[in-house]
């Protein structure tokens, strides 16, 4: 099993349908944002194992993989400021209650 | 645009059309018939209103001296001078509408139809211009009235002298017009307004037959020319898209309309609120006329179709005894002259359906001379009683206004066909003609109407000068005689209403008339078969002579008994008791001719109540449906963004979930396209 | 106290099931000794603690189980022969990322925001769209020939290395640019303006 | 020197532009004087075009032609033939007619207003003498922007609504002739090698629909947009109800263009376009236009009838005379087309002079309502008497120039097919039937207590507006005395229209695709009867303001 | 093989250098003169001045760089050029909208310059990694601008929206990268396309993985483009963003999310267009329809652009659609100039249109509600004569930008003909509603009275200037489009 490119990538496929469930359900921002790297792990689960797998990439998956950490801390920061800059003006980090914009 | 700058000189342009003739006098002179009055409406439209009360010199100035050219070219015309000879002389203009191979030219034409017409329009126009000055000294708009006096000479004289369909066609339509301005000279009269109107709109009715009949011949023809396109319609063996039955029928439908026979009489009744110079011009002696002339002008067309002739004959004999029958009953004595007017045309229509061409234009001439006079004679009337014009409050003007009262006692014994007087003849004819040419019943009826015609006029007479005047006293006091600028042009018209008849058409043998017109109505005769029979005084001719005296006779009796007489030694006064008795009895009839049978409340009914309650739902599909239909659009645009908006709910997760669901939508529709490319 | 006796209850069945099924299915010889079970008790690890990032009411400790995950997510890693990529996971996710998820937390959960309700409203829905995700991203996996090799391929650290600074040297500087914009703005987002509202 | 060579057309496109340039930079009192001028001084050039044209020649001449876009072949292209001569002039003379009538009424923002005419003026004459399709479309569309304004900023209490009508309705038509003309472009650079040159070009894609034609799809497709186009903007029912609308709400001056000018665009189109290029289509399509124009006729007619507003009723008749124009353009005949093209004149002439007259009554009255008029010819005996030649020469009385263009196409629909002419001449009796309704309740009578409460308001017309009225009655006068001055000039036009389509084909069982379209108008038609009857949604005629809330923030 | 000093590569990502030194000398210069407006806004003019200088130098012949990764050819070139523009533009516009707000403009402009670095970098890109990476260095300085005002609820709300979305598109994206990466094992533009090209998946049909992979990054730039239904965020973002990054947002990185399309959809998966025509017609379709319906029923300006700005997605999405459906080479080149044309077109006309809103909105506490704009003809006349001139060419209407845009896609998509014909015929249509709301505004500037007389504003020469760019550019390129046209067909001819 693993040496199933197969297995992997279902692995990886389930951390992303479970990270897009918390992006969806949950309701508190960081929750979310959770989510999110949750759903950037499984996709570089995915790349570390083509990586692994596919003749092709070799080193390639593992250095993708170390870009998107970077994207994904990237990510995290700017996430978690915005966040905060919204908490502050808004005193709730439960993002369903940030409708003042629609229609 | 080179014709049209040539045709800035008229006459230069002479010899482009198809007769190309060398210009003569005459030409100009013809030329100068319609011109003339069109000159006099444009400076009088232009300046009249600072010539003030002198504005009626320009204007009559000028109608006198299109009399006096017409008198000429008629006098060159019937003598058959050197270009006129004996089929008439032409004049074309320029070229109006050059469009393909549909071209008008404006052109006139001068046969001895023509000249008949030109004696009875110049001659009735010109005295009532004179007339007029007269008439209308004291109106506010004198100058209006002499402008449009002229525009309807032009338009007139245009309708009988043009040579192309098309141009009568404008004629008419300007006949129409100046019917219209003069018929609402008083436009505050609100009743005037809405005659004219209706007179227009009427008037529109019988057009749209005429403009459909014009085109059916230039779809037959390819020519609009008057001579050319009838000499080809009745060409043997012509093979045509539009059967001739339905140009005559289109035709006469536009006669119907400026003619005012049944069913588009309507509006001449009304006309009668125009003033009266006008009503005895335009809607006695000339502009009625119009129709006949149309059939008579275009006889070839209807004689190459008998069965329209006979619609012809149905429709004129029919007013004539219906417009008689309303005649008989009015009180206001403009609208008995009126209905009068209409059962003449009536008998000249019914003259013309049985093939009488000669004596329909006859009865037009006699009929012009004394209805005018008629006319004038109650506009006199009327203008003495100040402006009363309900015969109720009449009575015993005979007195007071003596050469009014002469003269339309004159007019009254030559409409009633009482002999040697013009009308005699001309009414005579047209019987006996109806019943040797085998149209038995239009005689039938025509006798009857001949009585109805008697008694209404002499009912008339005795309403209005015999017995007591009716009115309040201090119009009694004040009645006086028209001035002489009036009371001439009775004199004078007095006089062909007596001899016109003893003139033209004295019936032995071949009248003048006769001779005049047989060059334009003889092939028309030679296609319906028409013999010359020779003129039996004490055969069937005397017979008929015979009757139409004796109901004369009778309907004057009738009358006399009734309505009372003051004639030299016959005296008698009016039964008043007796009248209303017998109306008493005969009470739907009475009330029938009464409200004129009708139909002013039945058109009214047809096309102002319910073609208004149509018109309004046809406005109320525009707004709603159509109209309606595009809002719709756009509100169901509007409302469906609305719609779409809603899922912009401001919520992010809602927003995600939007998202996922068209992420598995995508990875659906993707894996479906790959499955189909396997 | 019978619904947290239930959520006890719960969690041990699902710890049991946890625990039995890699040694079901090694007895049934559906797994290989070693490697084989080392990764499926990962894999389990990683996908409960995953679900449990995503369920649980107490924020702090959803950041907790993350840890766990990413924690298990290198061991993973490893096995996949990328010894490298999974010493940055712990170094980015654990130690950086994870602690700033949890300074954030402190930073914004206070009293008066309650954890009232975990999920939103269409967590049903959520629930369904990730169901029909993970089916159709295995369905897909297991439905393509990827052309991979049978046997996984370690990659050397030296080997990575050569690449990082040959054929990444551009992707490489772009993320030490994308990092330095990130931390330039999110320090002026979460600065606190003097003056301004608390 | 031979005016031929000269840019003379180009000057008299562009010219109003320089003068709204020159009225945005001058201050603001001088504005009047300048558009004045500048209209003057563009209608004497365009008069020098018409003493230099030569009538004989059946090509466009005066061109111009510079390459604008090579890439596509797209040029700066233009020319006149008679047809687009005649509608210059009458553009130009037009244009500094209306300006000249807004000196009183238009009192506010008075730069912007002569601006957008003169910009106005530039479409309209842009659209008359382009000969690329691409600058056609162009002009067509910078003609929309100006109209937009002058109705929506100086019109009347309800002219929001009309104005975004007016243009919405107006793109959907203009943006589907964009697809066509791109098609059709598209088509002829197929057919050539896939060689753009040319493919924007009138003359060569007219020789190339001569010669080989386009393909029958392409035809039906492209002139499907056409029309649309078209019958929005001349307007054929069921289009025209965006024309009561903008009528009732534009000011005098624009109501004037609108219905003088801009209907006679759409009608320019179908001849110098549609019917050329996609001959087989047009043909095909002729039986519907022709019973749609026979409807319009005789639809405007009636429901003019029952208008109680002056202008709407003037607008419905206008439907009612452009009926007149389709009409006779679609029986592909030469006293047809020759006549729709005189109408199209002459419509703008009497139209236009009518919609002046309204104008003066409503400066005075600042009401347009019949009902509440009466007894003017009393207090404005000359305005009464020029109010009466329009409306006669509306109601297409012998002798002036309305009757030669309606009868001249009745000819030609009675050669074409006789009950067409008959149904459409009972016209006759209908316009005269609503023109002396109203010209009797507005004149005569004795002044109404509405008009007699204004007192001395009521004064008879001024010079300035008889000024505005003389030409266009002068013009009447003389194009109804001598139409041969405007037949001669459009003749080459006409033919070279006529050779490429068969005459039309009488209507009897019309071919399928016509016959579909009439049939989904009717749907819709019925559709809608259905809905109104059941109690649908109201139509919403004032702006649609509806009361529901859309809940956004105050944001940013 | 040693790639990272090499000469050449250095040569060719000048630019990029070039930008980013900028971004980090506004910074400085804001530490070393803080609260100097001026300064750091010359710095940043100058800098991408100068950035536009090496974008020309550098341009003109094709280089590729770093084994194949980075190639800059005509259309990085114009691409370049057009980021260029938009960032100065933006960096005009903004001070007089951030002034009376108290919010800085050093950071700003250092933001955004970091954000069009990403852009340049996608438009240079031949990688599939650097295509990821330039995309999220263009949008992450994109959340932190829309929350720029960190004061204010709107735009702190519109940020984390975007945010929040915006990063799980990205994941999205990202998957559906690997995917492709799995399958082809190569991460270069070039390997992937010669791999689909020769039939690697391709001919013989499209494996299930590949259609994920499809999907999924189909999904995660139709989010960047704001095509719908995955435009959610759009209308918040827009909304509650600062004025002038809502006009920066809603070209730049629209067009920078079209650049990665063309690079990535048409060079790389170009060979599988048969694959996602299907897609593309639909989304543009819908695109179109949702955004125009939903615009008309807007009452705030800002909100309403920003549902014309899905709308316009969808133009140029039918240029992308002519790309994919025809079969002729000229053809598909037509379609790829139109959608870069309507790029070109679509960014001065918005930005110019925002740019009047934001001069409003001088005044702090000015909404962008339409009330603001009633009487703004009499108020302010040369704003409200250059914001309907912007507006005239939204909705499309000649002689403008905007309408010989419209015109060269509907023209790209007539010739390609089939379903895509169909699409021309609902652009119009949509055009035509569209029309409805832009010409409400143009009611409102012209025929409706000021609801509060409020005196004339003053604005500065900076954003005068840009707006006198913005203007000019807007009737230049509806009038004579002839060079632009050149370049665009030289643009498109690089990756056709």
């Amino acid at each position: 099993m693993s040496n199933s490119l197969d297995a992997y990538l279902v692995l990886a496929g389930l951390l992303f349908a479970i990270g897009t469930f918390g992006f969806l359900a949950r309701r508190n921002a960081i929750s979310m944002l959770m989510s999110i790297e949750l759903m950037l792990n499984g996709v570089n689960l995915a790349i570390v194992a083509f990586g692994a797998f596919i003749t092709g990439l070799k080193a390639d998956g593992s250095a993708i993989a170390l870009m998107v950490m970077a994207v994904a801390a990237a990510e995290a920061t700017v996430g978690l400021s915005i966040v905060i800059a919204i908490y502050r003006n808004r005193n709730t980090p439960l993002v369903d209650e940030y409708d003042e914009m629609r229609r | 645009m080179t014709g049209g700058l040539a045709a800035l000189v008229p006459l230069l342009a002479a010899d482009n059309g198809a007769a190309a003739t060398t210009n003569s006098l005459f030409d100009y002179l013809i030329a100068l018939i319609p011109v003339l009055p069109l000159v006099g409406f444009v400076i009088t439209a232009a300046i009249g209103r600072r010539l003030d009360r002198e504005a009626h010199w320009i204007p009559v100035g000028l109608v006198v001296g299109t009399w006096a050219i017409s008198m000429i070219v008629v006098f060159a015309t019937l003598t058959g001078m050197a270009p006129f000879g004996h089929e008439g002389h032409g004049v074309t203009l320029y070229r109006w509408i050059p469009a393909g191979n549909f071209t008008v030219d404006v052109g006139f034409f001068v046969d001895n139809l023509t000249a008949c017409l030109l004696i009875v329009v110049t001659t009735i126009g010109m005295l009532v211009h004179i007339y007029s000055i007269g008439y209308m000294s004291h109106d506010g708009g004198y100058w209006r009235f002499f402008a449009y006096l002229n525009l309807f000479m032009f338009s007139m004289l245009l309708l009988i002298l043009a040579n192309s369909w098309l141009v009568i066609f404008v004629a008419w339509e300007l006949v129409g017009l100046s019917s219209y301005l003069l018929i609402g000279f008083w436009y505050r009269r609100r009743s005037a307004a809405l005659a004219s109107k209706k007179a227009f709109i009427v008037n529109r009715v019988g057009d749209v037959g005429f403009a459909l009949g014009i085109m059916a011949i230039f779809v037959n023809t390819g020519t609009l020319d008057v001579r050319q396109s009838i000499a080809s319609l009745t060409e043997a063996g012509g093979q045509f898209t539009i059967p001739l039955f339905a140009i005559a029928l289109l035709l006469f439908a536009g006669a119907m309309g400026k003619s005012a026979q049944f069913p588009l009489h309507v509006w001449l009744p009304d006309a009668m609120e125009g003033p009266t110079p006008v009503s005895a011009l335009i809607h006695a002696a000339t502009m009625v006329n119009a129709g006949v002339y149309l059939v008579a002008r275009a006889n070839p067309i209807f004689a190459a179709a008998p069965s329209a002739l006979v619609v012809v004959a149905a429709v004129g004999i029919f007013t004539a005894i219906f417009a008689a029958s309303i005649a008989m009953t009015q009180t206001d004595i403009k609208r008995v002259l009126a209905y009068s007017t209409l059962s003449q045309l009536g008998y000249m229509f019914a003259a013309l359906g049985v093939g009488a061409f000669t004596a329909a234009i006859f009865h037009l001439m006699t009929h012009g001379f004394f209805k005018g006079l008629l006319f004038l004679d109650s506009g006199s009337v009327i203008h003495s009683v100040h402006d009363e014009q309900d015969m109720r409050r009449m009575g015993g003007l005979s007195k007071k206004i003596p050469i009014t009262y002469a003269t339309m006692f004159i007019g009254s014994l030559a409409i009633a066909g009482v002999p040697p007087l013009a009308g005699f003849f001309s009414k005579d004819e047209i019987l006996g003609e109806a019943f040797k040419l085998g149209f038995p019943w239009v005689w039938a009826i025509g006798i009857l109407v001949a009585v109805m015609t008697a008694f209404y006029m002499f009912r008339l007479m005795g309403l209005t000068f015999w017995g007591k005047f009716r009115g309040p006293q201090e119009i009694w006091d004040r009645i006086h005689e028209s001035p002489p600028v009036m009371t001439i042009p009775l004199i004078i018209l007095a006089v062909p209403s007596v001899l016109l008849g003893l003139f033209l058409g004295l019936p032995f043998g071949a009248s003048t008339l006769q001779h005049w017109l047989e060059p334009v109505f003889a092939s028309a005769a030679t296609q319906l078969h028409h013999t010359e029979a020779e003129y039996q005084l004490f055969g069937i001719d005397g017979a008929l002579i015979g009757a139409s005296v004796a109901v004369a006779a009778i309907g004057i009796a009738v009358a006399w008994k009734l309505f009372g007489v003051e004639v030299g030694p016959i005296r008698k006064a009016g039964e008043p008791d007796r009248v209303r008795r017998l109306s008493a009895r005969a009470p739907f009839l009475y009330r029938a001719s009464l409200n004129k049978w009708w139909f002013d409340e039945l058109y009214d009914l047809l096309f102002i109540r319910i073609g208004g309650r149509f018109a309004a739902a046809l406005w109320w599909f525009d707004r709603e449906v159509i109209d309606g239909t595009v809002n719709a659009v756009g509100a169901l645009t509007g409302t469906s963004g609305r719609r779409l908006g809603r899922i912009q709910t401001g919520r992010v997760q809602n927003y995600a979930l939007g998202i996922a669901v068209g992420l598995i939508v995508m990875a659906g529709s993707y894996l479906f396209i790959a499955g189909r490319g396997r | 106290m019978p619904r947290s006796l239930l959520t006890i209850l719960g969690t041990l069945t699902l710890i049991g099931i946890a625990v039995a099924l890699p040694i079901g299915l090694a007895v049934l010889g559906l797994l290989r000794f070693g490697d084989d079970i080392l990764f499926f008790v990962l894999a389990e690890i990683l996908i409960g603690s995953a679900l449990l990032v995503v369920t649980m009411r107490d924020i702090i400790r959803c950041g907790l189980a993350m840890i766990v995950c990413f924690g298990a997510l290198a061991g993973i890693y490893v096995i996949a022969g990328a010894p490298l990529v999974a010493a940055a996971q712990v170094l980015v996710y654990i130690g950086a990322i994870s602690v700033l998820i949890l300074f954030a937390i402190m930073l914004t959960q206070t009293k008066s925001a309650p954890t009232r309700l975990v999920f939103q409203t269409q967590a049903v829905g959520a629930g369904i769209a990730a169901v029909i995700l993970a089916i159709v991203i295995a369905l897909t996996v297991g439905s393509t020939d990827w052309h991979a090799v049978g046997q996984r391929v370690h990659t050397a650290t030296r080997d990575l290395a050569a690449v990082l600074f040959s054929d990444y040297v551009l992707p490489f500087e772009v993320v030490s640019v994308l990092l330095l914009a990130a931390v330039v703005g999110g320090v002026f987002l979460a600065k606190q303006e003097e003056g301004g509202p608390s | 020197m031979n005016l031929q060579n000269l840019p003379i057309l180009t000057a008299v496109i562009f010219l109003p532009l320089v003068g709204a340039i020159l009225i945005a930079a001058l201050p603001r009192t001088s504005a009047r004087p300048v558009a004045l001028g500048t209209a003057l001084l563009t209608w004497v050039v365009s008069l020098v075009l018409l003493a230099g044209f030569n009538a004989k020649g059946q090509e466009f001449q005066f061109g111009a032609q510079a390459d604008w876009i090579p890439l596509f072949g797209i040029q700066y292209k233009v020319g006149v033939d008679g047809l687009s001569l005649a509608l210059v002039v009458l553009t130009t003379t037009l244009t500094w007619i209306s300006i000249l009538a807004s000196f009183r009424p238009i009192q506010e923002r008075i730069k912007e207003y002569m601006i957008s005419f003169l910009i106005l003026e530039v479409g309209m004459i842009g659209v008359f003498v382009a000969l690329d399709t691409f600058l056609f479309y162009i002009f067509w569309e910078i003609v929309l922007v100006p109209m937009y304004l002058i109705i929506g900023i100086w019109g009347g209490a309800n002219r929001i609504y009309a104005t975004i009508k007016f243009v919405l309705y107006t793109l959907v038509g203009s943006l589907l002739m964009l697809v066509a003309i791109l098609a059709t472009a598209f088509a002829y650079q197929a057919g050539h090698g896939g060689v753009w040159a040319g493919a924007f070009d009138f003359e060569k894609l007219r020789a190339f629909a001569a010669t080989s034609g386009f393909a029958d799809g392409l035809q039906l497709f492209s002139f499907g947009a056409f029309f649309l186009a078209f019958a929005i903007k001349v307007p054929m029912f069921p289009f025209h109800t965006w024309l009561p609308d903008a009528h009732v709400e534009a000011p005098t001056a624009g109501s004037v263009i609108l219905a003088a000018i801009m209907l006679k665009l759409g009608a320019y189109g179908f001849i110098r376009f549609a019917v050329p290029l996609y001959p087989a289509a047009a043909h095909t399509f002729a039986p519907a236009i022709i019973v749609l124009s026979v409807i319009a006729i005789i639809y405007g007619a009636i429901v003019a009838l029952v208008q109680p507003d002056l202008k709407k009723l003037v607008a419905y008749s206008s439907v009612s005379h452009m009926g007149f124009v389709t009409l006779g353009i679609f029986i592909f005949n030469e006293q047809g087309l020759e006549g729709a093209i005189l109408q199209m004149i002459n419509h703008g002439l009497i139209t236009g002079a009518l919609f002046l007259l309204v104008g003066v009554i409503y400066e005075r009255t600042h009401d347009r309502t019949i009902a509440k008029m009466g007894g003017l010819a009393g207090s404005m005996p000359v305005y009464a008497a020029i109010f009466g030649f329009f409306v006669f020469a509306s109601a297409g009385l012998p002798g002036l120039s309305g009757f030669v263009g309606e009868f001249l196409v009745l000819v030609g629909s009675f050669i074409f097919q006789p009950a067409v002419a008959a149904i459409s001449t009972f016209v006759m009796i209908l316009a005269a039937a609503y023109l002396l309704w109203m010209f009797q309740r507005l004149v005569t009578g004795d002044l109404s207590e509405f008009l007699a409460g204004l007192g001395h308001h009521l004064v008879d017309i001024r010079p300035i507006e008889i000024l505005t009225l003389a030409p266009l009655a002068a013009l009447v006068v003389v194009f109804g005395v001598f139409p041969g001055l405007i037949l001669d000039l459009v003749r080459g036009s006409v033919t070279s229209v006529l050779a490429t389509v068969r005459p039309a084909a009488p209507i009897a069982l019309p071919p399928i695709i016509p016959a579909a379209a009439l049939a989904l108008i009717a749907l819709v038609m019925v559709a809608r009867l259905v809905t109104v009857i059941l109690g649908g949604p109201n139509r919403p005629s004032r702006p649609a303001r509806r009361g529901v809330v859309v809940r956004t923030a105050d944001g940013r | 093989m040693n790639f990272g000093a090499n000469g050449s590569n250095v040569v060719a990502v000048l630019p990029l250098i070039a930008v980013v030194l900028t971004a980090v000398a506004v910074l400085l210069v804001d530490l070393i003169v803080p609260r100097r407006r001026d300064a750091a806004i010359a710095t940043a003019m100058i800098g991408l001045a100068i950035v536009a200088i090496l974008v020309l130098a550098v341009g003109g012949e094709t280089r590729v760089a770093f084994a194949g990764a980075y190639t800059v050819d005509r259309l990085t070139t114009f691409l370049d050029l057009l980021f260029v523009s938009i960032v100065v533009l933006t960096i005009a516009f903004a001070p007089d909208y951030l002034e009376p707000r108290d919010l800085p403009v050093a950071e700003f402009a250092t933001v955004l310059i970091f954000a069009i670095s990403g852009a340049m970098l996608i438009a240079a890109s031949t990688d599939l990694l650097l295509l990821f990476l330039g995309l999220e260095l263009m949008v992450l300085p994109g959340y932190l601008l829309a929350g720029y005002h960190k004061t204010d609820g709107f735009s702190t709300e519109g940020a984390i929206k975007y945010f929040l979305l915006g990063s799980f598109s990205s994941a999205i994206f990202l998957f559906g990268l690997a995917f492709v990466w799995g399958l082809t094992g190569s991460t270069r533009i070039a390997d992937v396309a010669a791999h689909f090209a020769s039939g690697g998946d391709g001919a013989a049909g499209v494996s299930a993985g590949l259609a994920m992979g499809l999907a999924f990054m189909t999904t995660g730039v139709a989010f960047k483009i704001a095509a719908v239904p995955f435009h959610y965020w759009t209308p918040d973002a827009y909304q509650g963003s600062p004025t002038p990054v809502t006009g920066y947002l809603s070209v730049g990185p629209k067009v920078g999310a079209f650049a990665l399309i063309l690079r990535l959809f048409v060079e790389a998966l170009g060979p599988l267009r048969a694959e996602w025509l299907a897609v593309v017609v639909v989304l543009a379709a819908i695109t179109m329809t949702l955004g125009n319906l939903v615009a008309l029923t807007q009452n705030n300006v800002k909100r309403m652009l920003a549902y014309s700005s899905i709308a316009h997605t969808g133009y140029m999405l039918v240029g992308l659609a002519a790309y994919a459906g025809a079969s002729d080479p000229k053809v598909q080149q037509t379609g790829l100039q139109g959608l870069l044309y309507y790029g070109a077109a679509y960014s001065f006309m918005n930005l110019g249109a925002f740019a009047v809103i934001a001069a409003l909105q001088r005044r702090a506490g000015v909404t962008s509600n339409l009330e603001t704009f009633a009487g703004l003809g009499r108020r302010e006349p040369w704003l409200g004569l250059l914001m309907t001139l912007f507006l005239l060419s939204l909705t499309g209407i000649p002689p403008t930008a905007g309408f010989f845009a419209k015109a060269y896609v509907i023209l790209a998509a007539v010739q390609a003909g089939g379903p895509v014909g169909i699409l021309a015929v609902i652009a119009v249509l949509n055009a035509a509603a569209a029309a409805f709301y832009y010409l409400r505004v143009i009611v409102y500037m012209y025929m409706r009275d000021p609801v509060s007389e409020s005196p004339a504003l003053a604005h500065s020469r900076l954003l005068w200037g840009g707006l006198a760019v913005t203007t000019a550019l807007t009737i230049v390129l509806g009038l004579f489009p002839g060079p632009l046209l050149d370049i665009v067909g030289q643009a498109a001819k690089a990756i056709g």
